[in-house]
């Protein structure tokens, strides 16, 4: 208690990979510190590792010399070829550096409890907290909590391992960590970011998500599964991404604000639904956890690889609202503003969020709950006789809003061109009106859009832009290398489309832009590649595009958050 | 004077009704000469002025095709949506509104080609809805092309040579599927039979599936010519709990069948056949559960009780200051 | 014969528009000229009217002062707010200045032939040659040639009313417009867009076409369905877009190289489809015949609006080739073109075209058929062993194809990530090493691209670009400022993915850059619309982004093709 | 020496064989210990020796899921595509090469589910290919989320508090099809009946349909458990036209039907019961004609032959520089 922390689930990608495999691995990250943590950071100081073959592909994350806590069970496996698997894999890592401490956990487990395999998380606990001094009552109490609803001896089983442990590091261990805890004054929830959006679904008043299951989005309604059902809501898993958007489209018709679920495939899929209701200007709220693409690509890894197909993916031309959410915070609180500003402009508010936040958790200050959140109460008055469906104002691009069982507000909702009564319109004057109003929303709410606040120097020698997940990252690296006397600022992007006013400003300050962003760019050096054919990453082109700054950008596919040293690291080669 | 004994029960009239046939058309309706559709659209009039629908408290919604321009001829709200997507849309609004008529246009490419997914699970989902397939057995809007129900053999554009395969029967299709609870059979030149099909498809809650055999003069002049001219080539389901034929229908129409909507299987032969072609009620079971239904609808929630949960929600997530709080949740 | 030509269907929107209905509008417009046509050109010089109803919401289309004939029967229609209606609009029209001639057509007809609504066009035709000075002789001959399977009678009684037409004219009208034809020396084809595509299918050697039925893109396989069995290929009609776009993969799979053919919703619908194909690399041809958007919009009318769907649509980075037809002939070539990148790259190919050329007709120079058109004969020869599926060129990024049948080739290809046996793999290292070769692809082909030819100077005040089927339009009219003194040049692009190199070059020996396309941008000098937040045109965003050039961008959406007075008249008002 | 008379006539090892069942696999499968593909995997690598089908002329295609990983383990060609979409994939590649053997694996999900438009039609298309669902009643891969096949009731992450809605009967739904030609269903629990059935599935020419009740240890532990410990609640389908059934089978498994797989109706009738499970084969038409059959494969086009036609067909657009060449076309 009292920490900042960022912890990473561990998730094979296959269902039922081979055991004591590379692939196999499965644990989790835990950066923590005094203050708050923002990202999941560099590499690790310290690894605990239940055999040695999970540390293989892993070692890039560990800091050389770190130390790592091995299970050492495998030394006298009956099983000859894993016995020397794993002598041959301790004498590699010790020869790397690194500081093996074997350690007798299922022995020492064993001591305890039957089947240790159930209990050595526990014990593993005990001797992380003897190393970093800990305070073992309020791990004692935390057991209590979380086991509440078993019996005693359950409890006291795991207590007991979980001294076990401590003692272990106490009676073998040298090493001591110490990393003070500040006692924090207000509550903290504790979310991962999928948990997060279901939270701010919740709150912001929405009362149906269609959804289809798809990795990394699908533990978010998972979520909404379980509680929206009481504040009246309800999670439909349709049968497809299409149906799922189209019945949502209806919700939200219906009077509703609806909310779709999805990651980057079904996001495709749904692009056609998409422009229906930007079209037809129907709220729409969508959420595209992101994952690693193309195609099926990688499930359950990271990117940011969906940007340019949200603003740019349907036929035609289909406005939108285009917003990232850069922390798990922002999980809960875009779903709010995202549901206020498709009701307000009836159109389309598509969430990108990725794989690094849905799943990873961290402490967040709890929301002050606030009534403005929610959703205004189904409208049901008379509309007044001669009133147009699409009453689009010159100024705003704005049409009202007519929700079935309105008396006297009847007519059909089309996605082909109409007119202001929503009658089917081929002539070019009602085309051009109906395009221009629902571009023009976007310049309305452009105009209601703060600039965002540059981190680190106002001006300098170098801005670094990104968007969603990276930001916490992205700020990290940037006060290091200020530390070192670097006068680089960062940039981060909310608002995407619309782009918030002042951007270009911003950049001008600078004498570089680098655009650091999870997704693919052929590399500056590339072979072959140059200006002229150069692919750049996708906030890179919007940028370019826009201000015609010879933004230059930095980016990686390697299914992982991007570690703040990368980008110290990318900063100061650029910088030289 | 009430008027009610002189007029068959379906035909709710009164001295209370307010809204004539014309009230609920709005414009006139762009389709062909002689096209089914036209019958269709006259059928469901009559019934929505029959039972005085309140005109906003009802959807009509559609995908895309000439069927699917429907909603813009009635006075009532309409979904003219995207080409076979009209069920989860309907769904949606469903789900929302339950105090809504929904109705759903859709035409057998609309329903039976892209929008397939969405027909099969519409029919397990069973929400209470009214749903007309306008099938005229061809792509009428996008100017004939075979659709699945096209006749085998028929020469369209894109099968110069004759379609190549059996048309798909939408009513066994339909019949294959679970929580089917009403399918039935119209054909737009006997417009009293399709009225009452259309309004014993309303009465029943749940998912009410009425494929209506429907003319289309502009590229399939002569598909139901012969059943137009000889009654004999039509087979009229009656039954107690099905459809009880008008006197001079039943004249008119001689080839009956007694036929028990609730014997599914015998349904499913009925179904198979298309010479004659069956008329009425083919299946029918009020038992089955709506999917809209599995919500608990009395509970009243307001942005009291949205924010009390969420507190309550909140709390089950957070650290608190001092650790004794902890163990508030 | 020996004229340049362009006809343009006039094909009202609705099924059953009401009869003598401003939305009813059906007809032709042909623009003819002594050298080839483009384009569909500008407003008329001369109208012929079956009823005055039709003209009214096209009389932009009509130059000032044009002759307008007009059946006259209406006049004494016994249908007394027929005739009304009838006096009344000629009275207005003739007010306005236009000069018109009422002509007893049916009644001319009627001396002839007893259902005069089915010779009317030909007594037509007899007026026109009459007007325009044709030899009847050539009509006479073409009428027998069409109606070559009819009666004689058939043939005598059109005959007569072309005679009657034309006799007409000699007597009742002074107006004779001379236009000399050139005499061809070599032989034409007369061809609308769609038709050339399927033309183009046929010489590419593709076997095998799966489409879903959408307007505008449905007549190119219509015309292929008829044809296509007689080259041993297939159309498949899918039951939607999805299927259609996996039943080509699977066939291109299979060894054939497959063409899926849709408009706008269908191509939205196949964009996660388009990616695996990306994904697995595996050849793909699409053809995009654009309508009107966003949505169902508007179905037969000409837009241009997909084009940044189509480069950036897909989630992930799934690089993929976009060329557009800028000509009929171009829908030809592009085909056979489109066919021989998608095998040679392993890669789908997009091909956008719109309605303005896929129902349009002109006359191209007939093609001169090529074997190395074809695709090469199916590959069944045995795999040498331990051949790799994605033996990534490290140069070209370009891999082997390996087709089922071939002995010792057997692989499993994936959308999820893989090494070069395809086998699944989610490391980092495979996931980046098949991101880059999949983009160096387009470097490869960049670098075999030619520069574009400019039109008009080459160097100057303002260059136009455009893409596709503005062509002949921009063209024209960078002719006619050119004559009246402007320093103006005109930049067309084929290839848009990878763009050909030399184009930012060109681009800086010019003042300015205008973008010149048929789809929505925020007009510049639109409400509120500021460089922050202006939506550009679709080209525009791709030459800003890649060459920092301040383009700026004129489009409209009139559902219309740009004529090439309007070019001009943009070009004058941007230039002073 | 022949050793014919020894094996069943199902089993065509013979001296012949050149690969044995080792040489169909690839790798090691990444399912869950005790899950049914496992079962699946090895009753079609072991068809595939019997049948010798040659390595590089045998296609596996499929979807996405646990099921669809199918290909990665057979040592042939595979497709492993995406998410619903395997039967248009196969139907490209049958149809281009119906010289290949062409398997699908699909998952209620993938099948079912979103791929229900490309399901209905691929039995309407009857192309010649085996078809595997692996009907496992939930989404594996993501994790336990109710497929459409689910038990009423059933809690997953998506329906915590129960399955709001009756499973689809994947049988039923098939046998409403036009053009059903072959379906039966197989349990992965009786090795050598579902290796029968994916041979009897494999030697007719059409759409073959093999649901396999599947069973998914990781997600639904107790599904079938009562089923497998209780042959009573397995109902063997038999017929001289369809299943013989292997004398040890026909002992363990005494619930037998003797069911003419030519009679629909009681084919719907079974297909309807889920206690006891019938297991066998419920329709076969071997009358029904192929897709891929509409098309002349007799004809030889080579480049010459294309060449020529496109110049013949171009001459019908072509106007010649003299006016009589104009009428050569
Ligand atoms: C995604 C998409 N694909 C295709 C189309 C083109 N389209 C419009 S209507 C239609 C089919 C019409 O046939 P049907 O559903 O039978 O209706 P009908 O016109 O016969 O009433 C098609 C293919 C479209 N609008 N959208
Ligand atoms: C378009 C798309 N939507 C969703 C997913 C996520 N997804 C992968 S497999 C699957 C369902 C798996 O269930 P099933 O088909 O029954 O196969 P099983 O894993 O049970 O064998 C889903 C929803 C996806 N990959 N692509
Ligand atoms: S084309 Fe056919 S279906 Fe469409 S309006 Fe005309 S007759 Fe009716
Ligand atoms: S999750 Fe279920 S279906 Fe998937 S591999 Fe494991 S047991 Fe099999
Ligand atoms: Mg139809
Ligand atoms: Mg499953």
């Amino acid at each position: 208690m009292g920490y900042g922390v960022w912890t990473v689930e561990i998730i094979p990608a296959e269902i039922q990979p081979p055991a004591r495999s590379v692939a196999g691995a499965s644990g989790n990250r835990i950066r923590f510190a005094s203050n708050p943590v923002t990202n999941g950071g560099d590499a690790a100081d310290l690894a605990v590792a239940l055999n040695e073959q999970v540390l293989l592909e892993r070692l890039g994350e560990l800091k050389p010399g770190c130390m790592i806590l091995l299970e050492d069970k495998w030394r006298t496996d009956p099983n000859p070829s894993i016995a020397a698997q794993y002598r041959k894999t301790y004498d590699e890592l010790t020869e790397s550096g690194f500081r093996l401490v074997e350690v007798p956990m299922e022995a020492e487990c064993r001591k305890l409890v039957s089947d240790p395999r159930r209990g050595k998380n526990m014990f593993v606990l005990g001797l992380l907290c003897g190393i970093y001094a800990f305070d073992l009552q309020v791990a004692r109490e935390q057991i209590a909590f979380i086991f509440a609803t078993k019996p005693q001896a359950v409890i006291d089983a795991n207590i007991n391992l979980l001294e076990a442990g401590y003692a272990w590091t106490r009676a073998n261990l040298e090493m001591r960590v110490n990393i003070p805890a500040t006692k924090p004054t207000l509550p903290q929830l504790v979310l991962n970011g999928n948990s997060a959006i279901g939270l701010g679904i919740v709150a912001s008043g929405m009362k149906a998500c269609a959804m289809y299951p798809i990795t990394p989005a699908t533990s978010a309604s998972h979520y909404l599964s379980e509680i929206f059902e009481q504040v009246g809501g309800f999670v439909h898993q349709a049968e497809d991404e299409i149906a799922a958007c189209c019945f949502a489209i209806g919700a939200s018709y219906a009077g509703g604000c609806a909310v779709t679920i999805t990651s980057g495939p079904g996001y495709s899929l749904k692009q056609e639904a998409i422009g229906l209701a930007v079209m037809a200007e129907i709220p729409l709220v969508v959420v595209n956890v992101q994952r690693g693409g193309p195609s099926t690509g990688q499930p359950t890894k990271v990117e940011q690889g969906d940007l340019l197909a949200t603003v740019f993916g349907c036929h035609g031309d289909a406005p939108k609202v285009v917003m990232a959410a850069a922390s798990i915070e922002d999980c809960f609180y875009s779903m709010i503003t995202a549901r206020k500003i498709a009701e307000t402009f009836n159109t389309v508010v598509v969430v990108l969020t990725d794989a690094s936040i849905a799943s990873a958790q961290t402490t967040i200050p709890r929301p002050q709950s606030d009534p403005a959140w929610h959703a205004p109460p189904l409208d049901q008055n008379p509309v007044a006789p001669g009133a147009l469906r699409y009453d689009w104002d010159s100024e705003t691009g704005l049409a009202r809003r007519v929700i079935p069982g309105q008396p006297g507000g009847m007519h059909c909702v089309t996605g082909l061109a109409h007119d202001r009564r929503s009658r089917v319109a081929y002539d070019p004057r009602n085309n051009e009106e109906g395009l221009r109003n629902r571009s023009r929303k976007l310049i309305t709410l452009q105009q209601t859009l703060r600039t965002p606040a540059v981190f680190g120097e106002e001006s300098g020698d170098m801005l670094i832009v990104g968007w969603g997940s990276t930001k916490g990252a992205i700020e990290e690296a940037v006060r290091r290398v200020r530390a070192e006397g670097a006068r680089v600022g960062a940039l981060h992007l909310r608002f995407i489309q619309p782009m918030p006013p002042g951007i270009g400003e911003i950049i001008r300050r600078f004498k570089r832009v680098l655009v650091v962003e999870n997704n693919w760019s052929d590399p500056v050096d590339g072979a072959g590649v140059t200006e002229d054919n150069r692919r750049f990453s996708n906030l890179a082109w919007l940028l370019r595009a826009r201000y015609l700054v010879d933004a230059d950008c930095w980016s990686e596919v390697m299914g992982q958050p991007i570690k703040p040293s990368t980008v110290v690291r990318i900063i100061r080669e650029r910088l030289s | 004077m009430s008027t009610c004994t002189l007029i068959p029960d379906w035909c709710r009239i009164s001295e209370e009704a307010t809204h004539s046939i014309e009230d609920y058309g709005r414009g006139v309706p762009r389709w062909c000469l002689g096209c089914g559709d036209h019958a269709i659209l006259a059928a469901v009039q009559r019934y929505c002025r029959d039972e005085q629908l309140p005109l906003e408290k009802t959807v009509f919604v559609s995908g895309i095709g000439c069927s699917s321009r429907f909603p813009h001829y009635m006075e009532t709200y309409g979904f003219h949506g995207i080409h076979g997507r009209p069920f989860p849309i309907a769904e949606g609004i469903k789900m929302v509104r339950p105090d809504l008529n929904v109705f759903v246009s859709t035409g057998d490419g609309d329903c039976c080609s892209i929008g397939t997914a969405h027909w099969i699970h519409a029919i397990r989902y069973n929400m209470d809805m009214t749903v007309l397939l306008h099938d005229n057995e061809i792509y009428g809007l996008t100017k004939k092309q075979a659709s699945p129900t096209s006749p085998a053999g028929l020469k369209t554009n894109t099968t110069p040579r004759g379609s190549r395969l059996n048309p798909l029967n939408p009513l066994s299709a339909t019949l294959g599927v679970a929580n089917v609870s009403f399918v039935a059979q119209a054909v737009d030149w006997i417009p009293d039979l399709l009225h009452d099909i259309i309004r014993m498809a309303s009465l029943h809650k749940g998912f009410s599936f009425i494929r209506v055999l429907q003319r289309c003069p502009a590229y399939l002049p002569t598909e139901f010519e012969a059943q137009t001219r000889n009654p004999e080539r039509v087979l009229l389901l009656k039954h107690q709990d099905g459809l009880t034929l008008p006197p001079e229908i039943a004249q008119t129409y001689r080839n009956q069948e007694e036929h028990d909507p609730g014997d599914i299987h015998r349904a499913r032969e009925i179904a198979s056949a298309s010479d004659p072609i069956p008329v009425g009620i083919l299946y029918h079971n009020p038992a089955v559960p709506c999917y809209e239904d599995s919500v608990d609808r009395d509970r009243i929630d307001t942005a009291e009780t949205t924010h009390a949960f969420l507190e309550q929600e909140m709390d089950k997530f957070t650290i608190w200051p001092t650790s004794s709080e902890a163990r508030r949740a």
